[in-house]
């Protein structure tokens, strides 16, 4: 049996669908942000493996590449509020910041 | 020296204007971190910078309106073979440079009033001047580039752009619980559009084997002639675009980033949490520009689909013309806007917080918008109406974001001057203001009787069209009555909740409460907002109407295929 | 530009600017100067009015219409020209005239009746915010009048409706009052929902906003048998719905039925305000409306009107006779008298429904200017139980009163009336009177040769070419009337002169009841001239001067149908005139009816006065009416079972019939079903719609809200359902 | 079974692991160790893909610059060690049922296709290759992401720099 363009896919798949259970569950606001890391990685994954098996181009893989960056740059401002928000509330807890809603 | 190899490339001159409004705002932002520190972190500093840089950037866009005069220029096509352009300058794109510049200048305004009466002077650092404006400006980069790129990679790292420093933004006020709660609120919710959106497109680009969005729209151009001829020699042919479930799927996950700008069902829980935790100059930028920049977005991403041609197509029967791509996407808007534009009103009727409310009505207010990019057949004289040359959804958009624009400024404006002066943004402190700073509640007043949309006030006229162009669009489409119904009821319970913040400015009163003197600068902001309301809803009605066609002109918003002018000779 | 339309403009102006004058520096100028202001820009414009229909009177049609200057373009919208201009014509000037005179006199009476009132409200005088109020709302009003396009007809429509509720909501520190206000605009919105749907259908399918412009496309239309025609929706041609749509706003402005529900609220605005709303202003506005749509509206639209106003004057008339608020009564006695008009106009009486209007706002005014003199000089007391031999304390307005009683009873002599003869009458007496003479002509009457026009002639109008086959489908056939329609009304014009006199009687005749209330009653004289004016006014206001004006602006003599003995007109020659018969049928039907009301209010409150003390005193109002309303009972017993309740009606009947025999019972009857309308179809089945619309939405919106629980992570997981419901539907359906 | 599908199944088993190690683990350190795994894992992926560059790229800036700013967010932020941050069991069964429907929904579309079917070429993909292309083809979206890069700097510095009390930024200076 090939490895083939579906399981990457598939394996993505997975990835994509943990990083979302891990943003809706974990109340630590560091915790959201690793399952966006594993969302992210599941589009790097998908678009390197439609490069490979399919397109046949390089432009998968600097999209990937590109992506790669935006996902630090992202956590870099999330880890700044995050900082911020933890000096303010002295806690780190997503659920504790809920003075804002109705 | 190392000779530069073939695939190295500069723009050409002509490119580089093409999109010097850009360029001017990197410039600006350099600026504005350089500058201060050579003469020192006064806030006037950065502030003038940006305000300059503004001035600059508008003579910028008038010198491309010019350029692009003509027809859409396709930019930044890079040498290599079959390579297609990443960006894309016509005037729809050249509205939004305005818009933006706009934007920005008057935002600016509103900080430096901020500034000097918040706090007091020695929080001016704290307010982090260069700062501030260097993640302004950088966001108003990225929206720019949202509207004008032909590229899904752009694309994202557009929105990112536009983002990210928003997100910074809103936990500006450093001091401000609300703000760290509601910055944290925005960054997460932000980062998980973001990441729907991109493995979105990781899907489109494994569908379509490109990230070039004007193959994107050739391919289901060829998909849609394929389906003609299906039709015509093996009907019936059904559910020709749903079979593509690959496609659909990136292109809602897409859509989740997209929606996540505007702010619209189901992805809109951000925004009245960070509405009303951020600072309110961010809270101005974020309603009129971040949203703008995403209706922008969605209309061109919609345009993707428009129909050239007449409408229904003549030789597909009018079951299986339903079921085209471009039928369900007009279809999905549609719900979405409905959808979107109800939420937000009713949801806004039991606010008491000011910013709440407002945020609400603009979650309703992009409702409205949305609707104009459910108009998605191009209009064409075989239909029986007659052809207009410009897209009547998109002339309807243009019109409306302006209006939009001013009446959410003079609206945020108002309420940032309530609450800088009384500390709460609760609508209690509204409590007869009409007696106790008047020159503050009367534009507070038209702007929210603007957002209404009751006549003569630009609100109207901004509905008008929309409705309009819906209601003309609605003849040969006719389950666009739906929307026509659906704005109009809103619009009648959107009533309510504004006229709310009238009657506790007007009808209630508290002899308790002192009269305040607002600082003239805000109130110059607030009443030039009022008296451009009013002229767009009288004198400028029908102007306003012209210019908007004139912007939506030779667009169908499809991003041309490839550029023969600007093709390089390397 | 002619004299007369800068006249006009001019007239519109001065409020507006009297309106912007003391939104700036009303508070700079203080307590009565301020309303002074707002007097003497109305009084001005009422000048100007005067002059102008002078100047009109003096006109020839060539002249007239030369006088009619072109609107000038304001915007393109979509290929569709938007212009405004003046719609200068014999009712617009008529209307203008009006509203500025009542209006003066009404400004005039609120500087006394305001004065009296303590202004200060949380310690921030609103004197002078009352008549900026005032003021805009006489701007708006007028606009209104003058407007010759939908969309500038609509402007001013909202605005009427924007002032409405800050003038009822102006005590707002009350509770009632504030709601009251919202009331009022809510309901109006209702009404303007359909308004603006029926615009937007003007707009698409004629295309053209003027009035003018819109009545020529609707007859190109017709003639075309366009899609408006031609497309049937639920069983009603697109014409019908829009008709009925255009009519919805007039439903909500005129408080008809079921929108009626905010007028009687709206009592609790200042005296004054309730004079405005009621006579002058908003409530006709909605008649002027349809007066200006009317030939925008196919026969089934025009029964629908018919039907509204036919159902609104009935429960309103029945409600007001066991009201007990003074200002209650009046309020419903408007809804009454206005289901009149509308009737008027759905039954084809255009002439006669405006001539109605017209003479209605003067002693409408009256009233409510007395009510007030009343009330104020009652401190603050509305309650009629309570009052009694006012008469004496108040002569002026006892009698003043007195003359809007006999003018909205319709009082006089029908022997008399004889074409081209001088009858005695006042203005209720001919306007009633023609409106259901023509309602009785469209159910019985017969259409004589000598109105038909030739075949393939083509009549020259000055306002439209009408063709022959379409004056044979638009025009109000004789017979074609549901009969009801002429009944219903003529039973309640017995009941109007019966609940104006109990009104009137226990008010001012009679003995005191409450003797600190007596005690104190006074009046002023800056309250009761306005009430002398406007009792002249009422007396002169009758046939003689308003009815020819309103004949001569009739939109098309084939769509009214009018007395024949008023066809003085020229371009009336082709009218539909009806025949003598009909007169000689309403002479002995309605002709006596005030006679026969006053008298029976008469022989019960005379009655009732010496036990209403005592009554009073134990607080069993109920059982007052219900035992002193004997024969009126039995009479409008009648009425209603043959009416729409009869159901309900026959099964109180039974159940009484046996017990207390036929005339308790009718009395039974009749005091249960006026309560009846009153509770359940205004206060409860009513209201609880509008009421439960409101609170429905108001649920609707806690509901939408509530996802909105402030923790980030269950955003995401709202909107990752939201994404996985889109990926389900997509893998799976 | 190929070599290929060997180190396939290996890599994919210790990358869905690590993320559903994520998933299960309630100690954000833990949970930090298990993303490192996904993203090694996925590094490795990109090296079978013949995605050289990338992959170290991955190693690089992924696992070696945004890990550890997580870690040191971790650091900066978890003073209340010990410290149980569990959401509710019903807010986890609705997520799981969820996320269970979304990836039944996103197999049975994936499986489907239709993909894009060029024949794959052989690609230039070395480097140079990937350096060209950034400077060339990609121009405009390499130099937005250094502005981008550069306001997110400034940025996220602001924002982590304490704020000032009662002026002591003015005190700094004197």
């Amino acid at each position: 049996m090939t490895i083939g363009l579906t399981h990457y896919l598939i394996l993505a798949a997975l990835l994509f669908c943990c990083g979302l259970f891990v943003m809706t569950t974990k109340r630590n606001a560091v915790g959201i942000l690793i399952g966006v890391e594993l969302v992210l990685n599941a589009a790097c994954l998908n678009l390197v493996a439609f490069s490979r098996y399919r397109v046949g181009t390089i432009d998968g893989q600097i999209a990937a590449l590109f992506i790669i960056v935006l996902a630090a740059a992202e956590a870099a401002v999330a880890i700044a509020i995050f900082v911020n928000y933890y000096r303010m509330l002295a806690t780190i807890d997503a659920d504790k910041g809920d003075e804002l809603r109705g | 020296m190392n000779v530069p190899t073939p695939n190295t490339w500069l723009p050409s001159a002509d490119e580089l204007h093409l999109f010097s409004p850009e360029f001017v705002l990197v410039g600006t932002i350099v600026a504005v971190l350089v500058v201060p520190l050579l003469v020192g972190r006064r806030p006037e500093v950065p502030a003038l910078i940006a305000v300059l840089g503004c001035f600059v950037g508008l003579v910028a866009t008038w010198a491309v309106s010019a350029q692009v005069a003509d027809g859409p220029q396709a930019g930044m096509v890079p040498p290599s073979a079959g390579a297609t352009p990443m960006l894309l300058a016509d005037r729809f794109s050249v509205f939004y440079q305005l818009l933006l510049f706009l934007a920005l200048g008057l935002i600016t305004w509103l900080w430096l009033i901020g500034v000097q009466k918040r706090n007091g002077t020695d929080s001016t650092a704290e307010r982090g001047g260069p700062e501030f404006f260097v993640l302004l400006l950088t966001s108003a980069l990225g929206m720019m580039l949202m509207v004008s790129s032909l590229n899904l990679l752009v694309l994202i790292i557009a929105i990112e752009t536009a983002s990210l420093p928003s997100y910074a933004l809103v936990a500006s006020d450093k001091r401000s619980r609300l703000g760290a709660e509601a910055a944290l609120k925005y960054v997460m919710f932000g980062a998980t559009a973001s990441a729907i959106m991109i493995y979105g497109v990781s899907l489109l680009y494994g569908r379509f084997g490109t990230l070039d969005l004007s193959v994107i729209a050739s391919a289901l151009d060829a998909r849609y002639a394929e389906l003609r001829s299906t039709v015509a020699t093996f009907a019936p042919v059904t559910h020709v675009g749903v079979t593509d479930a690959v496609f659909w799927l990136g292109l809602a996950a897409l859509g989740v980033g997209i929606i996540f700008k505007i702010a619209a069902v189901p992805m809109h829980y951000w925004c009245p949490d960070v509405f009303q935790g951020a600072p309110t100059e961010v809270t101005t930028w974020l309603s009129v520009a971040s949203k703008a920049a995403g209706v922008g977005l969605l209309l061109r991403i919609v345009s993707l689909f428009t129909v050239t041609g007449p409408w229904p197509p003549p030789n597909l029967p009018p079951a299986v013309a339903g079921h085209t791509y471009a039928m369900t996407v007009a279809v999905l808007v549609g719900i979405l806007a409905a959808v979107t534009c109800t939420v937000g009103n009713l949801a806004a009727l039991r606010q008491e917080n000011v910013k709440r409310i407002l945020a609400y009505s603009s979650i309703a207010h992009a409702g409205y918008m949305m609707m104009a990019a459910a108009i998605i057949a191009a209009p064409s004289a075989a239909s029986g109406v007659s052809a207009p040359t410009y897209n009547a959804g998109m002339a309807a958009v243009i019109a409306y974001l302006f209006v939009y624009l001013l009446m959410n400024v003079g609206a945020f404006g108002a309420t940032a001057l309530v609450v800088w002066q009384t500390g709460t943004d609760h609508l209690s402190a509204f409590t007869g203001l009409g007696r106790r700073a008047p020159w503050v509640a009367l534009p507070l007043a038209v702007c929210l009787f603007s957002l209404v949309g009751l006549p003569p006030l630009g609100g109207f006229t901004a509905k008008w069209y929309l409705l309009l162009a819906l209601g003309k669009s609605a003849a040969t489409q006719p389950w666009l009555w739906v929307l026509v119904v659906v704005a109009v009821i809103n619009t009648a319970i959107s009533l309510y909740y504004y006229v709310r913040i009238i009657r506790q400015m007007y009808l209630r009163d508290d002899a308790a409460l002192p009269a305040f003197r607002p600082p003239g600068g805000g109130v110059a902001l607030v009443s030039a907002c009022a008296i451009i309301l009013l002229l767009l809803g009288t004198l400028w009605f029908s102007p306003l109407g012209r210019r908007a066609q004139a912007l939506a002109s030779d667009v169908y918003a499809r991003p041309p295929a490839a550029h023969a002018e600007l093709s390089h000779p390397m | 530009m002619s004299t007369i339309e800068l006249l006009l403009i001019t007239g519109v102006l001065l409020p507006l600017a009297s309106f912007v004058l003391l939104a700036f520096v009303g508070s700079k100028l203080g307590k009565p100067a301020s309303g002074w202001v707002a007097v003497l820009a109305m009084a001005a414009s009422c000048v100007l009015a005067m002059v102008a229909l002078v100047q009109w009177q003096g006109l020839d049609a060539a002249g007239r219409a030369a006088a009619r200057s072109a609107p000038v373009l304001w915007a393109t919208l979509g290929g569709m020209p938007i212009k405004f201009g003046v719609n200068l014509d014999s009712l617009t000037l008529i209307m203008f005239f009006m509203v500025t005179f009542v209006s003066t006199w009404i400004f005039v009476f609120s500087v006394g009746y305001m004065a009296g009132h303590s202004d200060e409200i949380d310690g921030v005088s609103k004197f002078h915010r009352f008549f900026t109020y005032l003021s805009l709302f006489g701007f708006s009003m007028l606009l209104l009048v003058i407007a010759d396009s939908l969309l500038l007809l609509f402007i001013a429509w909202e605005l009427v409706g924007v002032c409405s509720y800050l003038l009822i909501g102006y005590y707002f520190h009350k509770k009632s009052a504030s709601d009251a206000g919202i009331k009022a605009f809510v309901t109006n919105r209702v009404g303007d929902f359909g308004f603006i749907i029926g615009l937007g259908m003007v707009v698409l399918f004629l295309g053209d906003l003027s009035l003018a412009g819109a009545a020529e496309k609707f007859h190109h239309e017709f003639m075309a048998g366009g899609p408006l025609f031609s497309r049937t929706f639920c069983g009603l041609s697109l014409a019908t719905w829009m008709g009925m749509l255009l009519f919805c706003g007039a439903i909500g402005k005129s408080a008809q039925f079921p929108l009626h529900v905010w007028l009687p609220d709206a009592m609790e605005g200042p005296t004054p305000v309730s004079a405005l709303i009621h006579a002058a202003t908003m409530v006709a506005a909605g008649v002027y409306l349809t007066a200006r749509i009317f030939v925008l509206l196919t026969p089934e639209a025009q029964q629908f009107v018919a039907t509204i106003g036919c159902i609104t004057l009935t429960l309103a008339a029945l409600v007001a006779i066991v009201q007990t608020d003074i200002k209650k009564v009046l309020a419903y006695s408007t809804i009454s008298q206005l289901g009149y008009m509308m009737l008027g106009m759905g039954v084809g009486a255009w002439i006669a429904a405006l001539f109605h209007l017209l003479a209605h706002a003067f002693f409408k005014a009256l009233m409510f200017l007395g009510s007030g003199q009343v009330i104020e000089g009652c401190h603050h007391e509305q309650d009629m139980r309570k009052m009694g031999g006012l008469i004496r304390k108040m002569p002026v307005t006892a009698v003043t009163f007195l003359v809007g009683v006999l003018a909205i009873a319709g009082v006089g002599i029908p022997a008399v009336w004889m074409p081209g003869h001088t009858p005695f009458g006042l203005g209720g007496y001919f306007s009633k009177d023609e409106i259901l003479a023509v309602a009785w002509h469209r159910v019985y009457g017969e259409n004589h040769g000598e109105n038909e026009v030739a075949p393939g002639a083509e009549i020259q109008n000055p306002k439209s070419r009408i063709h022959n086959a379409e004056a044979a489908a638009l025009r109000p056939e004789p017979r074609t009337l549901n009969p009801l329609l002429f009944w219903i009304p003529v039973l309640m014009a017995y009941v109007t002169p019966f609940y104006m006199m109990r009104c009137w009687w226990l008010t001012f005749m009679g003995k005191p009841r409450d003797h600190h209330v007596h005690e104190h009653a006074h009046e002023s004289p800056l309250m009761y001239v306005p009430l002398v004016v406007l009792a002249l006014g009422t007396f002169v206001s009758s046939y003689y001067l308003f009815r020819p004006l309103v004949a001569a602006a009739a939109p098309h003599p084939f769509l009214t149908v009018s007395y024949d003995g008023a066809a003085a007109e020229a371009a009336e020659a082709h009218a539909t005139m009806i025949s003598h018969g009909a007169h000689a049928a309403l002479a002995t039907r309605v002709g006596l009816a005030f006679a026969v009301g006053f008298v029976l209010a008469w022989l019960i409150y005379r009655k009732g006065l010496a036990v209403g003390e005592k009554l009073a005193v134990a607080l069993k109002p109920a059982y007052t009416v219900l035992v002193h309303k004997f024969y009126f009972d039995e009479l409008y017993g009648f009425v209603l079972i043959g009416g729409t309740m009869a159901l309900n009606a026959i099964s109180y009947a039974f159940d009484k019939f046996v017990v207390d025999g036929l005339v308790n019972l009718s009395a039974f009857v009749t005091e249960r079903l006026s309560w009846f309308s009153g509770m359940i179809v205004d206060q409860g089945v009513v209201d609880g719609m509008v009421n439960g619309v409101g609170r429905g939405t108001w649920t609707l919106g806690g509901l939408v809200r509530s996802p909105q629980v402030g923790r980030i992570r269950n955003y995401i997981l709202f909107a990752a359902t939201g994404v996985a419901v889109v990926v389900l539907w997509i893998a799976f359906v | 079974m190929s070599g290929e599908a060997i180190a396939f199944y290996m890599l994919a088993v210790l990358a869905a692991g690590s993320a559903l190690g994520c998933v299960i683990a309630t100690n954000i350190v833990r949970m930090a160790l298990c993303l490192l795994g996904t993203l090694g894992a996925v590094a490795l992926l990109y090296f079978l893909m013949a995605a050289n560059f990338l992959g170290v790229i991955q190693l690089i800036v992924y696992a070696g610059g945004t890990l550890i700013l997580i870690v040191f967010g971790i650091m900066v932020t978890s003073r209340m060690y010990g410290e149980k941050l569990k959401p509710r069991r019903s807010e986890a069964l609705i997520g799981a049922l969820v996320v269970l429907a979304l990836f039944a929904g996103l197999v049975a579309i994936l499986w489907r296709g239709p993909w894009v079917t060029v024949v794959p070429t052989e690609q230039p993909n070395s480097v140079a290759a990937i350096g060209q292309a950034l400077l060339g083809t990609y121009l405009v979206p390499f130099e937005l992401a250094s502005v981008l890069l550069l306001a997110v700097m400034i940025g996220a510095a602001y924002l982590a720099q304490p704020a000032a009390r009662n002026g002591r930024g003015t005190e700094r200076e004197e």
